[in-house]
């Protein structure tokens, strides 16, 4: 094999880099052309992606990595690179199918908006730096993509700027991210100090920790592989951090398909996965993780009950199940977190898309004005039906396989924690059925002007569908195929039947109830909020976690900011003027002192000299 | 000695007599004259320590001269300054003397 | 061919010629003006650009000393027993090394965009530029002198004619802000003074047979500095001249006061306040130059004689120093969360950086000097990037307030994109300058003081939250009716926008491009202090 | 040296210059007597100038024909050593001489008959004056120094008086024949005991009957030293003995101010330094430490504090005069420091750094008071305020002036400078690291005093629009104190290496 495709692999991203630059050489003129140059970047990134993995299917060829030398500061060097291996090649496929579709259906999705254009070249970037990230070979590089794709987010979460909603949420997503990225930062720096030669390449990082009784102490490694995952945790959005992903979804709804639902709050869990054997190596970062992951999945699916934004359901969905992944990296099963991240992104874009195509329709986003949309927009409804069945885990639909893989994880570990993920796969399940039905199904709620969407939207969903389907067979219980070739080990049994059955029936339950609820009626709607109306107020304001943030966070520091700065204008800046004004006050009692009697000058004389005879032939006698 | 030092304690007193009636006196013609109280004083004591000094020389008794006829000329020409003042502003108070000042 | 050039006696003086020509011009001709003006501070920018081009790091700046003796002046001879003479001698020598370069290109950059900002000045075109350019001569001079009072005079140089261009053409608080300016300053350079002549006293001191010479050269102290046989360096009992020796307590002082003279400067908390009002009073391109240049002269002398003429004392105070980085990051930065008024952002959040320097500066670690260095260049484009948008927003919008700011992305998309641009550099994201310089920084701290780089790094954070917080509040957001129909930047003010965020990019991704300048820059540092404090 | 000596004609020679000045005086005086009314004295103005370049070309002449350069320094005494034809005196005289040249220059065509009635005796007084001032600073007796003192100091009465119709001049010649009077009393005094524990009152017997007065009678000598030094404090208008001068400064004719400023306190300190110098070596050589320590720690806290007061007074003073005086006083602070440092082996350039720095106080002086005469003449005061917008009326003289400010500033590249530069560098030599810190910090707060004028001419717009009128003389003599003071900053080498070749310490300063 003289050349492969993977040693192309650097081009992916600058596919779509070099459509960014495009784009805004030509700026606001390219309204029309713009996102076909979006397009067509993708695609190409998408070929050679495809290329690349079923290269790597076919030969099972070695990893392959390149780097350049990026900054050399006297003997320390500092390298950037890509590589190439199986998990990359999965996360470049995923990222420019789902990249590749979303364009096609922004190009439908964002027709009227003046600065289409902009918009498209801000994919582009976000694609771009999304692939960097995923191909990159050492945790600096991984950094740089990493902060890059959040401005992105940040500029696509802000993109209409006008309203302030929007700009509160790009600051938010921008800032509480930060927060993470901080972690990930001092991560970093550990790791600088103390890999052997300052190494911060992938596969170095995978010798050092994975040789048991290593150079890096426990506690450290344990340290570092926390930071890490505070990295995680910001960009995936897990319990703390997760309050900026909700708010994410003032952008265009394309965006959070794509940003905040398949790619980049998943490359927290990528993170996790791509430095995994620093966790290894701390059992106790391995139960964070798993406890984070398990908490936030079943914290984010009991907001998902109360919220009536069909967006920030499908965020808080995104959270949970993010939180599963996250679990089932705690729980130490690699394929399944990344075969749920994989199916994931399928049927999420599918929902996401799916509430575009309903926005788009319907012209608001509040589930409660909708209703019987599904026989206006038969495919949208359809669809989303499948993308709704596939989150909750319905057999034979993709999302069942990954969820099952992770709850079996997750029983070999710890029973408590299946028993929190079961609660969550209810919990979604239900959410979804309450979701579908209020949407799709009972009585038109508006004058019925609800109109499918054009083609151009609709074929990236039936794509997506599909994906959703037919993703699951990667990686059964009777064939885990996926799992060993991510991870070149051979399949786990984790097909006990029992977690099967749990999952189906979770999910079956919570359909059920949604049914019953929403569309039978046998059920009250307010049969909770009437009993427990603490409760439900509670889920509705999501736990109160913004308010105790400002209360605790903001409020106090923008209080100590405004203390600082009294401190600043009359501490610090008072000393100088009092500086100023004792020289002054001198000048001015000297001015006294000339009074215009001369007497009075000799007298001052007179005591003058006295004075200094006496100080100065004192001085002896003290 | 004791000779010396009791012209010394004289000319000390003088000294500080003319002194005090420079700081103190308000008429500026009093005041002058006591500058003049305090040269005298000087001269005294040149003349002293000529006579009974150390090294008893002439030096003391010509420095005196000097010291005599510089004073003089000081006195006329602060007597004319004050005069040209007392033309424009008819008076010899000494705290009048206050245009000037800040 | 241009061997025996004596580009850098070009470099520095050159605008000084500017000057001159610009003062015989006809004082009406505003364009004249200000095409001599530009071109003359194009002509070292060019120089210097080609003086990078052949800088060899390997080598040094050796190639294009300059060094004659400027001034020798006789001191005393009657009581001078043993020798037959002494002198105080001062030179000229002007040379480049691995940490000047950067500066002197920065300042090449820096000046010709603010020269191309200066269409806002709208009285007065002829003075202003008279000073514009004896200010450059002062800097360019800082940057390449070695010689101690050759330093000191450049240094002073820089002081008058800022005094003017904030009296004059700033804003209401003007005439305090610049008599504040001058006076603070001042005590910094009196500092500086106290210290240098200290240092010319004792380590300046060469004695042969004849002849005791007192000089400024800097590589005279350099070299006595690490002589164990120079005067200086002898015990009282040894030399038999207690008047030579530089003991501890006379290094400590000079090395605080150089610390307090360049802190000043730099600014390092507490010193900072006067650095606020020249950040809000003076007009923007003299604040690009002052925050984009001025503020690293700070920086290039804690390194060139702080660092380098106290390595022992720096690293002794090394934890003070990170410390207060630390509090410069953080006291810049949480302040500059809650202003109110765009240009005190800006002037808290060059306070915040500079704290970065020092944390750099305190490692004593080669990639943390280098770092410090890479910050100050980053952090002069982007200041000056900023405050040209600020100047240009500020001749639309008549404010800079926080407040009455807002939507302006709506009628200037292209200026807003900068603003955004040189925002995220500020804030250091990967892939701008910015970033480069912080993560430097921090790594080369973080190997001895993990605890103070660590809460240093939160400065990240608020960087963040500050940067957002303002840039937001200007573009996004709904837009003022009064904003609506403003024009978006003219070609002159889009040309120096555009060429600063480009270079802003460009060391943002290839970062070798001035790390390998500086290449052989420490060695000599890091050697002395491997040598006489053990590592 | 008991016996008389008398002065011989090959004496008079070398008293050319001061037998000049003297001549030069009767004979203006007589002539100023015998001129009809209606001729314009400024004919007495231009022979006054004539009279003290006479007198300049006669001290230079004198300088070069008994010392050839290479050879030792030659020292020529009069009367028994009661005057010395030395480099010190003849540089000082230059200084002396140079300076009142260029007031009475610029003077010429700026000074009225409405302000000065008696025009004629202003000019030809001045000489007189000088010839006080050169006596000063070549005296090696007390006598003749007093008598040079005196000199001066009545001739400076008269001219301050000047402006006869103005009850403010009479006011200030009142109060600087006061405070004048009683400093020299207070000199006198001293001298009279510093006479009385040697015998004698010249320098030279003063110097070898140290030793044994010492023994007897230390506390007279004490006595006498702080004697003196209060009365030539009270002289040099050091803080606490300044408040007069800004009073005596203000009541002046300006020309006059600038003399007092420059030329009085130039002599006062050379007759300073005449005295003390000796005392000064005399303790060094023998190492007697008390008394060393507390008169030169006095010189020293008294220079401070004229450096403190004179800056901080001069922050809110409005006034230019008062504030030239201001800065006057804080400048005499600075003059003082080489005599109040030790003299080691290291630091023995006393002299030189005194002198260059009166240079350069001189050349900025008078070009700040040059300036100041045309501008209070156009603005109808004397307030700061008057300087406002004047870089729109007359931008070169604007220039100029900013150019003399920033000497007196002390910023480079400027004669001002330098001059601190050397001083400081002495201080740091000796390890008084205190004195050089004040020094340091006044200057910097002196920033903000002469910066103010900038700030006024620059920053502000003043209420007269029209140009300034400038007579030739002041512009040239304005012109020529800015390239002195860029000279001096520029090229302070050559000029330091004359005084330096001139200058020998044990001939021309120390009397054996």
């Amino acid at each position: 094999m003289s050349t492969s495709f993977a040693e192309y692999a650097w081009l992916v991203p600058v596919f779509p880099l070099a459509a960014f630059a495009i784009l805004t050489a030509m700026g606001k003129g390219a309204r029309k052309t713009g996102p076909w140059i979006g397009i067509i970047g993708t695609l190409a990134s998408l070929v050679l992606s495809l290329c690349i993995a079923f290269e790597r299917m076919t030969d099972n060829a070695d990893d392959y990595s390149k780097s350049i030398e990026w900054l050399q500061v006297g003997s320390l060097k500092l390298s950037a690179g890509f590589e190439v291996t199986n998990l990359t090649s999965l996360m470049l496929v995923v990222v420019t199918l789902v990249s590749f579709l979303v364009n096609v259906y922004s190009q439908g999705y964002m027709r009227d908006d003046d600065r289409i254009s902009t918009f498209f070249a801000y994919v582009a970037l976000f694609t771009s730096s999304m692939l960097g990230l995923v191909l990159s070979d050492n945790l600096l590089t991984f950094y740089i993509f990493w902060e890059l794709v959040g401005v992105c987010s940040f500029l696509l979460v802000g993109f209409w700027y006008h309203k302030p909603e929007a700009k509160a949420a790009a600051k938010k997503a921008f800032i509480v991210t930060r927060i993470g990225d901080l972690g990930l930062l001092i991560a970093l720096l550990l790791l600088f100090w103390y890999m052997p030669d300052h190494a911060l390449d992938f596969t170095t990082i995978h010798n050092v920790f994975s040789t048991p009784g290593g150079v890096i102490s426990v506690g450290i490694t344990t340290l570092i592989a926390l930071l890490i995952f505070v990295g995680a945790v910001g960009k995936s959005g897990q319990f703390p951090l997760h309050t900026w992903l909700p708010d994410a979804m003032e952008g265009p709804t394309p965006i959070s398909a794509l940003i905040h639902a398949a790619t980049m709050v998943a490359a927290g869990v990528f993170l996790v996965a791509r430095t995994f054997p620093i966790f290894e190596a701390s059992d106790a970062a391995m139960t964070t993780v798993a406890v984070i992951g398990a908490f936030t999945a079943i914290f984010a699916a009991s907001i998902g009950l109360a919220q009536n934004d069909i967006k920030r359901i499908l965020a808080y969905s995104t959270v949970s199940q993010l939180g599963y992944m996250m679990l089932a990296l705690g729980v130490g099963s690699v394929s399944a977190a990344m075969f749920h991240l994989f199916t994931h992104a399928f049927f999420k874009a599918l929902l996401f898309l799916g509430a575009g195509s309903v926005i788009h329709g319907a012209h608001t986003q509040d589930i409660r004005e909708m209703g019987g949309l599904g026989k206006t927009m038969k495919i949208t409804a359809w669809t989303f039906g499948i993308g709704a069945l596939a989150l909750s885990g319905i057999p034979p639909f993709a999302g069942f396989w990954s969820k099952d893989a992770i709850l079996a994880a997750a029983l070999d570990k710890n029973g408590i924690l299946f028993a929190v993920g079961a609660i969550a796969a209810f919990f979604t399940a239900l959410y979804m059925a309450r979701l579908y039905f209020l949407v799709f199904a009972g009585k038109p709620k508006q004058d019925g002007h609800a109109h499918e969407s054009p083609s151009v939207m609709t074929v990236p969903l039936i794509v997506l569908a599909i994906l959703s389907v037919v993703a699951g067979f990667v990686d059964t219980p009777f064939k885990g195929w996926l799992g060993e070739w991510l991870t070149g080990e051979a399949p786990e049994h984790h097909g006990s039947g029992i977690v099967m059955v749990v999952s189906v029936a979770v999910g079956l339950l919570g359909i059920y109830i949604g049914w019953l609820v929403y569309v039978k009626g046998t059920v009250r709607r307010d049969a909770v909020s009437s009993r427990a109306p603490a409760l439900v107020r509670t889920l509705e304001r999501k736990y109160y976690i913004d308010e105790l943030y400002d209360l605790l966070i903001v409020k106090p520091l923008r209080s100590f900011g405004k203390a600082l700065q009294a401190f600043d204008d009359y501490i610090v800046d008072g000393v100088v003027r009092l500086a100023g004004y004792s020289t002054s006050a001198l000048g001015r009692l000297n001015s006294r002192l000339q009074s215009g009697q001369v007497q009075t000058y000799a007298l001052t004389a007179l005591i003058g000299i006295v004075i200094l005879a006496l100080a100065i032939a004192g001085r002896r006698f003290w | 000695m004791t000779m010396l030092a009791s012209y010394l304690t004289l000319a000390a007193v003088l000294f500080c007599v003319g002194l005090y009636g420079v700081l103190t006196k308000r008429n500026a013609i009093v005041v002058l004259l006591c500058i003049e109280l305090m040269l005298n004083a000087v001269n005294l004591n040149l003349i002293a320590f000529s006579k009974y000094g150390v090294t008893p020389s002439l030096t003391g008794q010509i420095f005196s001269l000097f010291t005599m006829t510089v004073a003089a000329a000081e006195a006329a020409v602060g007597m004319a300054v004050l005069i040209v003042w007392y033309r424009n502003r008819a008076t010899v108070n000494v705290d009048e003397f206050d245009e000037l000042r800040g | 061919m241009l061997d025996n050039v004596p580009i850098l006696s070009l470099i520095t003086f050159a605008p000084l010629v500017g000057s001159l020509i610009v003062l015989l011009l006809p004082g009406q001709r505003s364009q004249w003006l200000r095409i001599t003006a530009i071109a003359f501070t194009v002509i070292p920018l060019a120089l210097t650009l080609w003086l990078f081009a052949a800088y060899e790091p390997s080598v040094g700046g050796a190639a294009y000393t300059e060094h004659e003796t400027w001034l020798t002046i006789p001191l005393n001879k009657e009581l001078l027993q043993g020798f037959e003479s002494s002198q105080l001698r001062f030179d000229y020598h002007l040379t480049v090394d691995g940490i000047s370069m950067p500066l002197v290109i920065l300042t090449g950059i820096v000046s010709t965009m603010a020269a191309l900002a200066t269409v806002h000045i709208r009285k007065r075109w002829k003075t202003f530029y008279v000073l514009f350019l004896l200010l450059l001569t002062g800097i360019y001079g800082v940057f390449l002198s070695r010689d101690l009072v050759l330093f000191f005079i450049f240094f002073e140089v820089t002081l008058i004619p800022m005094f003017f261009l904030i009296g004059i053409w700033g804003y209401y608080g003007r005439e305090k802000a610049a008599t504040r300016f001058l006076v603070y300053n001042g005590l910094g350079s009196a500092a500086m003074l106290l210290s240098f002549l200290l240092l010319i006293a004792t380590l300046g001191l060469s004695a042969t047979d004849s002849q005791v010479i007192f000089s400024g050269n800097y590589d005279v102290l350099l070299a006595n500095l690490t002589d164990p046989q120079a005067m200086a360096n002898l015990t009282a009992d040894q030399a038999g001249a207690a008047e030579f020796l530089l003991n501890d307590n006379m290094r400590w002082g000079a090395f605080v006061l150089l610390m307090i003279a360049f802190g000043i400067k730099v600014p390092i908390f507490p010193f900072h306040t006067w650095m606020l009002r020249v950040h809000t009073e003076a007009p923007p391109s003299i604040v690009m130059i002052h925050s984009g240049i001025l503020l690293k002269m700070g920086v290039y002398g804690l390194i060139r004689f702080g660092a380098f003429l106290f390595p022992e004392q720096l690293h002794d105070w090394s934890t003070i120093i990170a410390i207060l980085g630390v509090i410069n990051i953080l006291y810049g930065a949480i302040i500059a969360c809650v202003q109110r008024e765009f240009k005190l952002v800006l002037a808290y959040s060059s306070i915040s950086h500079m704290g970065i320097v020092l944390l750099g500066i305190a490692s004593l670690e080669e990639v943390g000097l280098q770092g410090a260095i890479y910050q100050s260049v980053s952090h002069g484009l982007i200041s000056a990037l900023l405050f040209l948008i600020v100047g240009s927003l500020y001749e639309r919008t008549q404010t800079t307030q926080l407040d009455e700011l807002g939507g302006l992305a709506k009628s200037m998309p292209f200026m807003s994109g900068i603003l955004l641009v040189g925002g995220l550099a500020s804030l250091g994201l990967p892939g701008l300058s910015g970033f480069v310089g912080e993560f430097l920084s921090f790594l080369g701290l973080f190997g001895s003081m993990k605890w103070i780089t660590a809460i240093g790094v939160l400065g990240v954070l608020f960087a963040a939250i500050y940067v957002l917080r303002s840039i937001l509040s200007i573009t996004y957001g709904r837009t003022p009716e009064a904003f609506e129909n403003m024009k978006d930047a003219r070609f002159i003010e889009a040309l120096p926008m555009i060429a600063l965020a480009a270079l802003i990019v460009l060391l943002g991704v290839y970062p070798s491009i001035l790390t390998d300048l500086m290449q052989n820059g420490f060695n000599g540092l890091l050697e002395q202090l491997h040598t006489r404090v053990g590592g | 040296m008991e016996h008389l000596q008398t002065l011989t004609w090959t004496d008079a020679w070398y008293l050319a210059p001061e037998v000049t000045l003297s001549i030069a005086t009767i004979v203006l005086a007589l002539l100023d007597l015998v001129l009809p009314r209606r001729i314009n004295r400024d004919i007495i103005g231009w022979l006054t100038l004539a009279g003290l370049l006479a007198s300049a070309v006669f001290v230079v002449w004198l300088m070069f024909d008994f010392k050839d350069l290479e050879g030792a320094a030659q020292v020529h005494t009069l009367v028994g050593g009661s005057y010395r034809i030395d480099d010190f005196g003849n540089l000082l005289k230059l200084v002396f001489i140079g300076a009142s040249a260029f007031i009475v220059f610029s003077s010429l065509g700026t000074v009225r008959d409405e302000e000065i009635p008696i025009k004629g005796e202003f000019y030809y007084l001045l000489l007189p004056a000088v010839l006080g001032a050169m006596v000063m600073s070549s005296s090696g007796d007390l006598i003749t120094l007093f008598v040079g003192l005196e000199l001066l100091s009545i001739t400076s009465y008269i001219l301050v008086a000047a402006r006869k119709n103005a009850s403010q001049s009479s006011e200030a010649a009142f109060k600087y024949v006061v405070t004048g009077g009683v400093a020299s009393a207070f000199i006198l005094y001293g001298m009279s005991f510093l006479y009385g524990v040697i015998g004698s009152t010249n320098l030279a017997d003063i110097m070898s009957g140290m030793q044994g007065a010492m023994e007897s009678s230390e506390a007279l000598i004490y006595v006498s030293l702080f004697l003196m030094t209060a009365g030539f404090a009270a002289k040099l208008a050091l803080a606490p003995f300044h408040v007069w001068a800004s009073d005596v400064y203000q009541g002046a004719p300006t020309p006059v101010t600038a003399f007092l400023a420059v030329v009085a306190k130039g002599a006062a300190f050379a007759m300073l330094y005449r005295i003390f110098f000796m005392f000064m070596t005399y303790f060094t050589l023998n190492t007697d430490g008390v008394m060393k320590h507390d008169v030169f720690l006095a010189l020293a806290v008294l220079s401070a504090a004229a450096m403190i007061v004179g800056t901080a007074g001069a922050l809110r003073q409005r006034n230019v005069k008062r504030l030239l005086a201001l800065s006057g006083v804080a400048n005499a602070g600075i003059l003082l420091i080489p005599l109040a440092l030790d003299l080691t082996r290291l630091h023995s350039s006393v002299f030189s750094e005194f002198i260059y720095y009166l240079i350069a106080y001189a050349v900025m002086n008078i070009g700040a008071f040059s300036v100041l005469t045309i501008v209070a003449r156009s603005a109808g005061n004397e307030t700061i305020s008057g300087f406002a917008g004047l870089y729109h009326r007359a931008p070169w003289t604007a220039a100029g002036m900013t150019i003399l400010l920033c000497s007196l500033a002390g910023l480079p590249v400027t004669g001002g400078f330098f001059g601190k530069l050397f001083i400081l560098f002495a201080t740091v030599q000796t390890k008084t690291y205190w004195l050089a810190a004040i020094l340091l910090v006044t200057t910097v707060v002196s920033y903000a005093v002469y910066f103010s004028f900038i700030r006024q001419m620059y920053l502000r717009s003043g209420e007269v629009d029209s140009g300034l009128r400038l007579s030739w003389p002041a512009a040239v003599s304005i012109w020529l104190c800015v390239a002195g003071t860029l000279v001096l900053g520029f090229l302070p080498k050559p000029i330091l290496e004359w005084i330096d070749k001139l200058f020998e310490l044990p001939f021309d300063m120390l009397v054996s």
